[in-house]
């Protein structure tokens, strides 16, 4: 079981080289278009499903890293109603990152759960909120690699659009 | 602010979001239909992935996980307000700009009862009938995107990614 | 002794199977009875494996009183074909899957049913009609479920 | 009056920036943690805009409440705006107005680009939307003080 100081300093150490380089899980399924667990795999071996809902589910880990250090900040919660939301909202998503090829943060989020019930509510606050930086950092490579110019294929429509196209219909 | 007239009125959306698939995702997903404001530079599937996650968190995500919670751990009125009004904005702002109007709509009219009410039981009523109706919106969502973008994205086996390697001196950069 | 079993039925198909507990989380199943008949559109998992996902199942009579994290967990890649699982069921919502074929994801869930063996391939060839639907198609479909005896 | 400066050094761009009038404590925290540097990203539903989702606040801890700092929607601020999106602790989110958008969304705002450099910020704008929808080009951004 690592300590405090040594998993904030392992987190910070990820966020450090994942800040203008690529985070290499990111890289692996964004870029590569690997199946890292097997997801896909089942539905046509297409990773796209993948992306859409992997993605949002380690994404959103900041969110709720930041309303555990908000709520934190609030002293009629106690540590053990924190250690039980935190474990209620973020470990299952983050599980779920895993699956999708996003291992090092879940590997975090098992590190995090070990020591969960010993940390302080500082060392709470000071946790979540490294591990909020480097979920931050897998957002932006996703955002990176995600081929938004695919939607140059499916723009905006509105009324004079269909008016137009009811006109050609017949 | 009516909490039970509230309450029908989402239920009774709900109730025909089992049969027929919602508006919002009808004209956000299937017609990309939205407003000047949606879609930057016109483009749908920033909507859609963003709109249709933050539409995932703001009910079925966060809703579900305050409902139990406050099964769970006794949660009291002021902590379910309070988380509300904490977890709930950034999500519904998004929902909403996606396009998922109904669904910003009746959540921001369910914020601002839950505000006003006191009794614990009758909030999560009122909860309840958002989550089933953010449950239906999830359902159809996961139906109706357009899911026939995945042909473009397959997945190379382990034998394929070889094979490239080595063809990769063929690449031209 | 609550019934023990329910039929799960596509209308579109005209298709129906029947499910019966397992050897654990009784009481889900039980409370799950306790709330039929009840019904749901049918889409299915598209990351994880072949299922038919119910994500908005109207549990109108009774709560839900229990909290996955208390419960016996199953891997979903290990567990039968047929197989159910809830997955964010809270109040008067459930939320669950029916895995109809070969699944990649690792993660545990609290299972609670199985279709009869008898059964196992008119549900599997359900949950392939349904899956080509999705992602070609789209015709929509249903799911009703109601206590074997109704 | 804060002053810091935004450099593309790879596309040889360069904005001034200064505190705007609202939330200066929170951009004299955020201050504090520069010189920084982050992959710079677009917003793809609230409009033109840059996005950088990932500004490390390794130096100074960002400890301000969200109930202390004034929000504005986006549709509502100048174009040059500067605004953060739940700052908190060692990370927030950035969003860069620098053209017409509808977003009303609330952030944070914190600084203006300097009306003069808005063309330049514009230009960065553009090329990053090509980035995130064509060219797929790694685009750094770094943010200096200014004495």
């Amino acid at each position: 079981m690592k300590t405090f100081q040594q998993l904030k300093a392992e987190i910070e150490e990820q966020v450090a080289a994942s800040t203008v380089k690529p985070d290499q899980d990111v890289l692996d399924v964004f870029k590569y278009s690997i199946s890292k667990g097997g997801a896909g795999y089942p539905q046509d071996n297409q990773i796209f499903t993948t992306w859409f809902y992997g993605a949002p589910d380690c994404g959103y880990v900041t969110d709720w890293c930041y309303f555990l250090v908000e709520l934190a900040r609030d002293e009629s919660y106690s540590m053990e109603e924190l250690c039980k939301m935190a474990r209620f909202w973020f470990v299952q998503p983050s599980h779920f990152g895993e699956y999708c090829g996003l291992y090092k943060q879940y590997y975090f989020t098992k590190e995090i759960d070990k020591i969960l019930d010993t940390l302080t509510r500082e060392e709470f606050v000071q946790l979540l909120s490294a591990f909020r930086a480097y979920i931050a950092n897998v957002n932006v490579w996703v955002f990176q690699y995600m081929p938004w110019g695919v939607g140059y294929a499916f723009m905006r429509k509105d009324g004079k659009y269909f008016e137009e196209a009811l006109s050609l219909c017949n | 602010m009516d909490w039970k007239a509230l309450k029908k009125e989402i239920e009774e959306t709900a109730e025909r979001s089992v049969e027929i698939c919602p508006e919002d995702i009808m004209r956000v997903f299937e017609y990309e239909i939205a407003p000047e404001r949606c879609g930057t530079g016109g483009l749908m599937l920033g909507p859609w992935f963003e709109g249709a996650t933050a539409s995932r968190y703001l009910i079925p995500y966060y809703i579900y996980n305050i409902i139990k919670l406050t099964k769970d751990s006794d949660l009291p009125v002021e902590k379910i307000r309070q988380q509300m009004n904490l977890m709930l904005p950034k999500a519904l702002g998004t929902a909403d700009l996606s396009g998922m109007w109904t669904v910003a709509d009746l959540t921001r009219r369910t914020m601002a009862c839950v505000n006003e009410m006191e009794n614990r039981d009758e909030i999560l009523e009122l909860l309840n009938a958002l989550y089933l109706y953010g449950s239906s919106i999830n359902a159809w969502q996961n139906y109706r995107v357009k899911w026939g973008l995945s042909a473009a994205f397959m997945i190379p086996t382990r034998k394929e990614l070889v094979g490239m390697a080595e063809r990769s001196s063929e690449s031209y950069i | 002794m609550s019934k023990a079993e329910f039929i799960m039925r596509w209308p579109e198909l005209n298709k129906q199977v029947r499910c019966r507990p397992i050897h654990h989380n009784r009481e889900l199943f039980d409370w799950f009875m306790e709330n039929l008949p009840t019904k749901c559109v049918q889409t299915v998992t598209v990351v994880a494996g072949l299922q038919l996902y119910m994500q908005n199942v109207k549990m109108p009579k009774v709560e839900c009183n229990w909290i996955q994290e208390n419960q016996p967990l199953e891997y979903m890649a290990d567990y039968p074909v047929g197989r159910a699982m809830f997955f964010m069921t809270a109040g008067h919502v459930a939320n669950f899957t029916f895995k109809a074929g070969y699944a990649t994801e690792p993660m545990p869930y609290p299972t609670w049913a199985e279709v009869v063996d008898e059964d196992k391939e008119t549900f599997v060839a359900v949950a392939n009609e349904i899956w080509e639907s999705v992602l070609m198609d789209k015709k929509t479909y249903h799911v009703e479920f109601f206590a074997a005896e109704d | 009056m804060l002053r810091f400066k935004m450099n593309w050094p790879q596309l040889g761009l360069a904005v001034r920036c200064e505190s705007c009038g609202k939330n200066e404590a929170a951009l004299k925290l955020l201050m504090e943690n520069m010189p920084l540097q982050t992959v710079q990203g677009h917003e793809m539903v609230g409009g033109w805009m840059i996005r950088n989702r990932s500004i490390y606040m390794g130096k100074r801890f960002f400890d301000i409440p969200p109930q202390d700092m004034e929000t504005e929607s986006m549709k509502d601020a100048p174009v040059g705006r500067i605004s953060l999106l739940f700052p908190q602790g060692n990370s927030t989110e950035m969003l860069i107005k620098y053209d017409e958008c509808e977003d009303f969304r609330s952030y944070v705002p914190v600084a203006n680009v300097v009306a003069e450099d808005l063309d330049t910020l514009k230009q960065v704008g553009k090329l990053q939307w090509k980035s995130a929808t064509r060219t797929k080009e790694v685009v750094i951004v770094e943010f200096v003080v200014e004495d």
